[in-house]
């Protein structure tokens, strides 16, 4: 099984997410242009990396969300498969609508790249089953638009379903609730702005990120 | 614009207004053996100007060592490369971007990054790191605090954007700054195969294609601009700020550097468009490699309509590059770009000889010896003064040592002492995986992933020791960068650096210049750190007050181990504090 | 041929932390009074004529691309050029 | 009171990205028809009436903060509104 890692013009995280999957996690990782038409077969999972595609130009992720691949991805989502989209990643997942709301610009509209505490919501999703419920987890945040938004019904929503999975213990954006991870209502897509892949290392100063990979590649190994 | 006639330019002495001097538009019409027309006239004043030609500094750049044992390129490209062992090298190069900074910060710093990231792709390098040199007026000045968050703004966004790092930098605040503050960027690069490539147009008949954005009127005579003092009235003339694109940079860098890894064959130059843009970058390859070209400005990819040759040719529009291809491989050059959503264009071809010809409409606008636009630009030793103020007795300053903490506290606000943790925090200073060493200890440590090895690197410059002892301020800049590089466990390996200093006709400024370089190149030969890239910014100067001599000194050093590694915070309580030297 | 000019704020429920910092600066600047600022996006596109309604071409354009309906609104004017085309 | 609009755009001669990208995203979305677009900044303002002239004030608000007269140009509307003050 293969991991598929979206390339957009301009995505900029995707090597990284690259060598985590190859060197951390020994799956293979396979780059997707967005030009593409149709995933790989046998693709365990997508990635949509950070970045800027497009520059962020107009709002970020606004653009990327017409590529041809994500018709696919769409798909491939719709069938229940994980899809993990970080940072821009998740930027492009709400503005494509497999996720509910969006992101604004930080409120103190600052660039913000710092390590963030995190609080794990819930552990019961393909992306969190290796936390313990409740459990305190540090993975960097680095972003200008991080910022969730969601109208009251929807926050309503996402509470009711115990969607949100990861939220901040000391909010870095002004995002609602201090929302950091949600997952859709079928649990199978995951957008968050913190960089995981930016802490499964030692030497980059933690592997709390790793953890969160191996939720649904050992989930994977498990149903081969 | 309306381009006058020779006679015209000749008597109403235009070309004044374009920095050249009378005795320098002589020169011009020796060279030619006849009046320059108002192209011509524009391409001499571009490249005679300061920031192309180095007049004023050259003899004073020749003291720095520039060789050593692993030195592969020295100063005169795109950037410096120094080998790593393992078949890598690093290559890195700062650059100024000072005066578009104080015109509009945001746009000026980021333009400022984006083009020393272009010098290091330009050399075949993939950028791991970006860092920065700040100097402002007083922090509880509005108009400052403005400046300085855009210009920080500036440099993260266009960093963050492109997925480089920006990992370190320093920061200082004197009023000397207030109208006329400091932006110097530092990229640097890893090779990975040591074949370097070269800013040449070599081969009579090969193509020169024009890669990357639109050519527009925006910065039109940033070279000379950058040659000038501010004053408050010229406040107003001052020219167009180009706006910055790092998405296109981004793209064109991933197309250039596919092109140089896995078409080197037919790649015969490669040449980042900065100051002076077509001119510069296209006359400067020729003459490298003695070769000639025809360029056809039709081609000329172009935002606007109506532009006239001396816009097209000194246009400093961004995100642009210019390379030589072997003839016959025009397509595949093409493809490629269009891979990367970026336009390639044929524009002209390299001659056998050593005319410069520009050709518009059909007709030939501009046709001059290269030789005589890049190399035969004049050399001036400028008359220099001992400032009296250095022979001065200080004021004898005594330390108070009875509050010792409340010393401790008061040092510790000092802005240039603080934390800047507000300023590195906005810079993506993760991106790529590979800092392991975040800002905020002595210098940033960046892994070279696949091996067992990293690089430090740090930028310095204590510019109130420069303005007291211009000599020994020069030595201190790069000692401090010597002392960072070893605090992480480094092996210093080379420098590069921005010579930021006020007017050079003023000889006190022209002392402090020489005294400066003087006391770094003696530092240089002690750290056998050879000065392997650099930038000159003179004219620093507002209503006629320089700033203080600021050479930035950019460091990198090798870290032959991970083992080795070390940062400057505290680890252990009950761990042992030494003092070490004098 | 037509010019047409699309404004997009967040909606009003939502703050709007860029006015916000506009209308601290702008009462620094003492024009304090300055009671609001809302600050959003502007476009002046220029626009061919073909067979189809411009009215639903904008429309179309601004839902599927100029906002995130989620979290913007948007307001535009079209007005037609009497140039002659060609 | 005044109802104040602002738009800003980058001068005639300076690059728009934003502009640019948005254009070619159109025509991906097959609004070929689509010449050009000019992506710029768009305030809205309330300002409450005073003695100071309000023309002179909404000027020097543009060329102190909204705008950067280097690069950007702007133009404005300025409305009164017939609300009771108080
Ligand atoms: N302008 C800046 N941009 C990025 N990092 C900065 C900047 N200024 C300072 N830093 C970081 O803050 C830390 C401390 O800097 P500084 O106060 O200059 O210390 P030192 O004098 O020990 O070099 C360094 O890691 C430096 O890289």
């Amino acid at each position: 099984m293969k991991y598929a890692v979206i390339r957009f013009p301009g995505s900029n995280c995707d090597w990284d997410m690259f060598y985590v999957l190859r060197d951390q996690l020994h799956v293979e990782p396979i780059f997707v242009d967005y030009r593409e038409t149709e995933l790989p077969e046998d693709v365990a999972a997508v990635l949509v990396p950070g970045g800027f595609s497009y520059g962020d130009y107009l709002r970020s992720g606004a653009i990327a969300r017409f590529a041809p691949i994500m018709t696919d991805v769409k798909r491939f989502a719709g069938e229940g498969k994980p899809v993990l989209g970080i940072c821009n990643g998740f930027q492009i997942l709400t503005e494509a609508r497999l996720l509910p709301g969006g992101l604004r610009k930080n409120q103190h509209l600052e660039f913000v790249c710092q390590q963030q505490e995190l609080f794990v919501q819930n552990n019961q999703t393909a992306f969190s089953n290796q936390f313990e419920q409740g459990e305190k987890v540090m993975m960097p945040v680095a972003h200008g638009d991080g910022n969730y938004y969601c109208d009251e019904a929807t926050l309503q929503q996402l509470k009711d379903n115990h969607q949100i999975v990861l939220t901040y213990s000391e909010n870095p954006n002004g995002s609602i609730d201090d929302i950091a991870g949600i997952v859709n209502e079928q649990g199978n897509v995951m957008g968050m702005m913190p960089h995981p892949e930016r802490a499964s290392e030692d030497i980059l100063g933690g592997t709390d990120g790793l953890r969160l990979f191996q939720s649904f590649v050992e989930n994977q190994q498990l149903q081969k | 614009m309306i381009e006058l006639q020779p006679r015209e330019i000749e008597a109403q002495k235009l070309y004044e207004q374009w920095g050249l001097s009378e005795a320098e538009f002589d020169k011009v019409q020796e060279l030619l053996g006849r009046l320059p027309n108002f192209t011509e006239t524009g391409l001499f004043a571009a490249m005679w100007s300061e920031h192309c030609s180095y007049k004023n500094s050259k003899p004073l750049l020749k003291q720095f060592p520039t060789t050593g044992k692993n030195i592969l390129q020295g100063p005169g490209e795109g950037a410096g490369i120094i080998d790593i062992g393992d078949g890598q090298a690093v290559v890195f190069k700062a650059e100024s971007h000072n005066h578009p900074t104080a015109v509009e910060p945001y746009q000026g710093a980021a333009t400022g990054v984006g083009g020393i990231i272009r010098d290091i792709f330009s050399m075949g390098a993939r950028p791991i790191a970006m860092l920065d040199s700040l100097h402002f007026g007083s922090l509880d000045d509005a108009h400052t605090k403005y400046l300085i968050d855009q210009t920080v703004a500036g440099i993260g966004d266009y960093g963050n954007c492109i997925g480089i790092p920006t990992v370190g930098g320093e920061m200082t605040f004197e009023d000397v700054y207030q109208g006329n503050p400091l932006m110097n960027g530092m990229c640097v690069g890893l090779l990975d195969s040591v074949q370097q490539q070269k800013g040449a147009a070599a081969g009579a008949g090969n193509l020169i294609f024009y890669v990357g954005a639109k050519t527009g009127r925006d910065g039109i005579q940033g070279a000379i601009f950058a040659s000038a003092e501010f004053n408050d009235e010229q406040e107003s003339q001052r020219s167009a700020v180009q706006v910055g694109d790092p998405f296109a940079e981004k793209m064109v860098m991933e197309a250039c550097l596919d092109l140089i890894e896995n078409h080197a064959d037919i790649l015969v130059g490669i040449q980042d468009m900065g100051a002076a843009g077509l001119v510069s970058s296209s006359a400067e390859m020729g003459a490298k490699a003695g070769f000639g070209m025809d360029l056809n400005l039709d081609l000329v990819p172009q935002r606007e309509d109506g532009m006239i040759p001396y816009e097209l040719m000194l246009s400093e529009s961004q995100e642009r590059m210019l390379l030589c291809i072997k003839k016959g491989y025009a397509a595949e050059v093409i493809d490629l770009f269009n891979q990367y959503e970026t336009e390639a264009v044929e524009i002209g071809t390299v001659r056998d000889d050593q005319q410069y010809i520009l050709h518009q409409h059909g007709e030939v606008v501009a046709d001059v010896d290269v030789k005589a636009l890049v190399d035969e630009a004049p050399v001036y030793r400028k008359p220099s003064a001992r400032p009296a103020r250095l022979d001065q007795p200080s004021a004898g300053f005594e330390p108070d040592a009875s509050k010792l903490a409340d010393t401790l506290m008061s040092v510790l606000q000092q802005p240039a002492i603080a934390s800047k943790e507000s300023v590195y925090r906005r810079y993506d200073s993760q991106v790529q995986t590979n800092t392991i060493v975040l800002p905020g200890s002595d210098a940033a440590v960046i892994r070279v992933r696949g091996t067992n090895k990293a690089l430090a690197m740090t930028t310095d410059a204590n510019p109130r020791y420069l303005f007291l002892d211009p000599h020994q301020g020069g030595q201190i800049a790069v000692a401090e960068a010597a002392r960072n590089i070893v605090a992480s466990g480094g092996v210093p390996l080379g420098i590069t650096d921005c010579l930021n200093f006020g007017s050079p006709e003023d000889p006190e400024v022209y002392y402090e210049l020489e005294q400066a370089t003087k006391g770094m190149s003696e530092a240089c030969r002690q750290f056998e750190t050879p000065v392997i890239s650099g930038n000159v910014s003179l004219y620093n100067e507002f209503n006629g007050e320089a700033i203080y001599p600021t050479p930035m000194v950019g460091m990198v050093g090798l870290i032959e181990s991970l083992d080795y590694v070390t940062t400057q915070s505290f680890k252990n309580s009950g761990d042992l504090l030494y003092v070490v030297g004098e | 041929m037509y010019s047409v000019k699309v404004y997009v704020t967040y909606k009003a429920s939502i703050l709007d932390p860029q006015g916000e910092a506009v209308k601290t600066a702008l009462h620094r600047l003492d024009f304090t009074n300055v009671e609001s600022v809302t600050q959003g996006k502007y476009f002046e596109l220029m626009i061919k004529k073909t067979g189809k309604n411009i009215d639903e071409q904008v429309e179309e354009m601004c839902t599927e691309l100029l906002t995130n309906t989620n979290m913007e609104s948007y307001t535009y004017e079209i007005e037609e050029l009497t140039t002659v085309e060609g």
